[in-house]
């Protein structure tokens, strides 16, 4: 059964520097609370996994807490470029960047095979493109047919963080609403954390509703608002207009820092931003 | 119609090719509002797919990411990211792709990770998304992108997406594959634009149909609708 | 988009001499409606596949349908054999009957590379066992790890049909409880026929419910009733009963052939059994 | 105590073995059974897991077969049967598997698919279902059958599932793998069982262990609580 702790507590314990870390949520259901908090616990040197970095993972990059990124597509969606994502790719600021990137097909089937304990998964897909002189990827070939497919490598997080809206008592939690890769990224992970817009006495399944017992989950912490600014289907609402904002906090290394430091590093834990 | 804008020009024009489409499955941005106003348009039953697993949302407004709550809110289905990928894109389900690129070649191959080299690059872009993996399993491709020579280039600085798309929808026309090696021909210009402008704006040696037509302007009732679309 | 057509029309024209036919539900929403149309219309040598064949096949290979049986269980569930399986295997009664088997692990994973049109599917398993030199199975190292897994081929019926709750005019479907493989089979057959409980106006997504969208649906037919000794989760109860009864009914040929006459040979199509 | 039959015994030791578990999959019949029964006897928050695809299904009367609705009904989740054997059986999320089979040999392995040549069988019997998965993925398996020569072969006729039982549980005792050789030995009879009449029973010459024990009785509360939830 999950741990319900709270979000200082469960960061402390599960996120280690030097860690694989993926946090996920296709547009949604995005983890800020927990992400900011691990920017306040200033850790170090981690391995970043997350198929759409996002601002999320901007702001852990412009922060200095990455190492490494693991992603398919890092852009801010519908309004541009990521500035410290591309800082630090492009200038090494405010430290070098590692990266591994593949196409959403693939890193979707590197969770998926991660969740089912395989070591790698099967596709259609990076053939004569130039992702596959700078990525993981082999060819293998079926055995019935001769055919020639890609295989990618299973990816296994030490730790998962996700959000969703509501969790009960013994810390299954229930997500509605665009699914996304949380539950593989949950079941591939090797330790795991949600955060809940909610506690619930009862889960009600909901249509659409994706359950994830408590006994595959390490620790729930309750974070309302916690997606902020993406949302919480039926819950909270994505706050588009800090999405464009964001272009321009972004853009200058100063006024990133400033408004880190004004509305993450100065706020309590689960307060969002 | 002095007052039409290029842009406008080219979402119209690629909504109307989505007239006999059953699916489409589009990213943000021109493409996301050619397929809603395809909707409004000239095929009320268009699918529309978005890789954040909504498969048939019907939004009235455009969204901003391929993520709001409004496609998952209207759609037939909403599916996990595995699923869109394995179960709907990669066996062909979905007839037609939307797709955008900072650079195209010749051949119509895209490029969306990076300008300059890889390892010390100029600018970093987003990367590849679904892109490869849109671009082979839809049956047809089309690309939308603003025409320059900055865009259309000469030498992609990275392959990301190798398309094979039936129609480059730009702002100034529309290019087509020659049917025997493929490369891009300048097919269709839009109203008012002469082909040598195309060619002003294409990084290489552009082909141009012997047979070029002229995109007829968009109709009152296409104009009105894109711009209420807008709007809303 | 589907069309709504007869339970008669739609077998007669999706279901040929010769065919490679999945009927799928994983002990729940079984497709017996269908499967007598399909007796009734006298078809031969159709290459059945099934994970738990069930008494639907039981009906089918007793009736001299088969030529050949894929599957991964030919039991009654908690009550015995399938004495129709048994006697086609062990005397060739009423003709030979080909087999090919596999584990259940096996046969999803072969619906499931069959709906991503691949040509196989890896998992864990078959080793060591029997199994390995009397079916369709190779072995397949992976080029990270190199670590030896099974591989399956893809299976990808000539026809599917699925039993579901309820379908809309378009033909899309909605099917909630126990989703089986139904979604796979469906997406991996060349062609598809899905029988309902009954027409809606509007498809209301369920908790747990399947949604499968009309598109890729050849053709819906309403049969009210038509999974029947199973059940239809919500509308319908299993007829524990019946399951029981069918272990004499069958076991003698003389009683399944007159059991069939009566029940299934001189029914009305849809009227299930 | 004179009343109460094997099968009872071998019911209420399979359940006692589930009194640290997390969560257990089961088939139908005695299986199914005993791990219902566990849950009102030793372990209350047991997890049961069918291959139909219901997680923590809480039935109060014993299903006919491993698709009734009420395990759906009572489920904290229900998946596809792809989810079921990829993401929570092959992973080895869940703790113990409860196996029967008509075929067990001295190692532990299990026959389910057929009695007699394969191309030619004397009896054919439903065959691997999802047992061999199962007992690869499951950190513990427990076999649950009936003792008889027919049951217990010196040489299986097929191979279906390469199990390595914890303890295999039938209606006269208990066996456990040697720890050295992994040879199933005798551990356990039940009250009133002699071990020559397990030899008996056996079609191998059957270890047994020096420390031979014997099965503690079933208490008045596990045999009324199995008694009412068979007549439920």
């Amino acid at each position: 059964m999950a741990e319900i702790v709270g979000l200082h507590e469960a960061v402390a314990e599960l996120v280690h520097d030097g860690d694989s870390v993926a946090m996920e949520g296709f547009t949604h259901l995005i983890p800020f609370a927990a992400g900011h908090e691990v920017i306040r616990q200033g850790r170090r040197d981690l391995d970043l996994i997350r198929m759409t970095p996002d601002l999320l993972y901007d702001q852990l990059i412009g922060m200095g807490c990455a190492r490494r990124l693991v992603f398919s597509y890092g852009g801010n969606p519908g309004v541009g470029s990521l500035h410290r994502f591309r800082d630090a790719i492009e200038h090494g600021w405010p430290v070098p960047l590692e990266i591994e990137e593949h196409s959403h097909a693939g890193m979707a089937n590197r969770y998926a095979a991660g969740a089912a304990a395989l070591p790698f998964a099967i596709l259609r897909g990076y053939a004569g493109t130039d992702l596959v002189r700078h990525t993981q990827v082999a060819s293998i070939t079926c055995p019935f047919t001769g055919e020639e497919l890609a295989a990618v490598p299973a990816l296994n997080p030490d730790v998962t963080i996700v959000h969703a809206q509501e969790a009960d008592r013994s810390g299954s939690v229930q997500l509605w609403g665009i699914p996304g890769v949380q539950k593989e990224a949950i079941l591939a992970g090797k330790r795991s954390l949600v955060t809940v817009e909610r506690l619930v006495d009862v889960i009600e399944p909901r249509p659409g509703g994706v359950v994830i017992p408590g006994w595959v989950i390490d620790a729930v912490a309750v974070a309302p608002g916690g997606a902020a600014p993406s949302y919480a289907h039926g819950l909270t609402e994505r706050d588009n207009d800090f999405y464009k904002a964001w272009d321009t906090i972004s853009r200058d290394r100063d006024t990133f820092a400033a408004w880190m430091d004004e509305h993450v590093l100065g706020a309590p834990a689960g307060a969002g931003a | 119609m002095s007052d039409v804008t290029a842009g406008e020009v080219q979402t119209i024009v690629a909504a109307r090719l989505l007239r006999d489409a059953r699916s489409c499955f589009i990213g943000v941005g021109r493409p996301s509002t050619a397929a809603i106003l395809a909707r409004e348009i000239v095929n009320p039953d268009l699918v529309l797919v978005y890789e954040s697993g909504t498969i048939g949302a019907k939004p009235q407004r455009i969204p901003l990411s391929i993520g709001d709550g409004e496609l998952a809110a209207t759609a037939d289905l909403v599916v996990p990211v595995v699923e869109m990928f394995n179960y709907w894109i990669q066996p062909g389900r979905i007839d037609v792709a939307f797709l955008g690129a900072a650079q195209v070649d010749r051949r119509g191959h895209l490029n969306s990770t990076v300008i300059g080299d890889y390892a010390h690059p100029r600018t970093r872009l987003p990367g590849a998304g679904g892109a490869p993996e849109i671009a082979t399993g839809c049956d047809r491709t089309i690309v939308i992108a603003p025409h320059s020579p900055r865009t259309f280039v000469a030498q992609l600085d990275f392959l990301t997406t190798r398309a094979a798309p039936e129609a480059v929808i730009t702002d100034l026309g529309v290019l087509e594959p020659d049917p025997d090696d493929g490369e891009l021909v300048l097919v269709q210009v839009h109203p008012g634009v002469e082909p040598d402008a195309v060619q002003d704006e294409t990084g290489w040696d552009l082909r141009i149909s012997p047979r070029l037509g002229t995109t007829p302007p968009p109709t009152e009732a296409e104009l009105a609708a894109l711009r209420a679309l807008v709007a809303r």
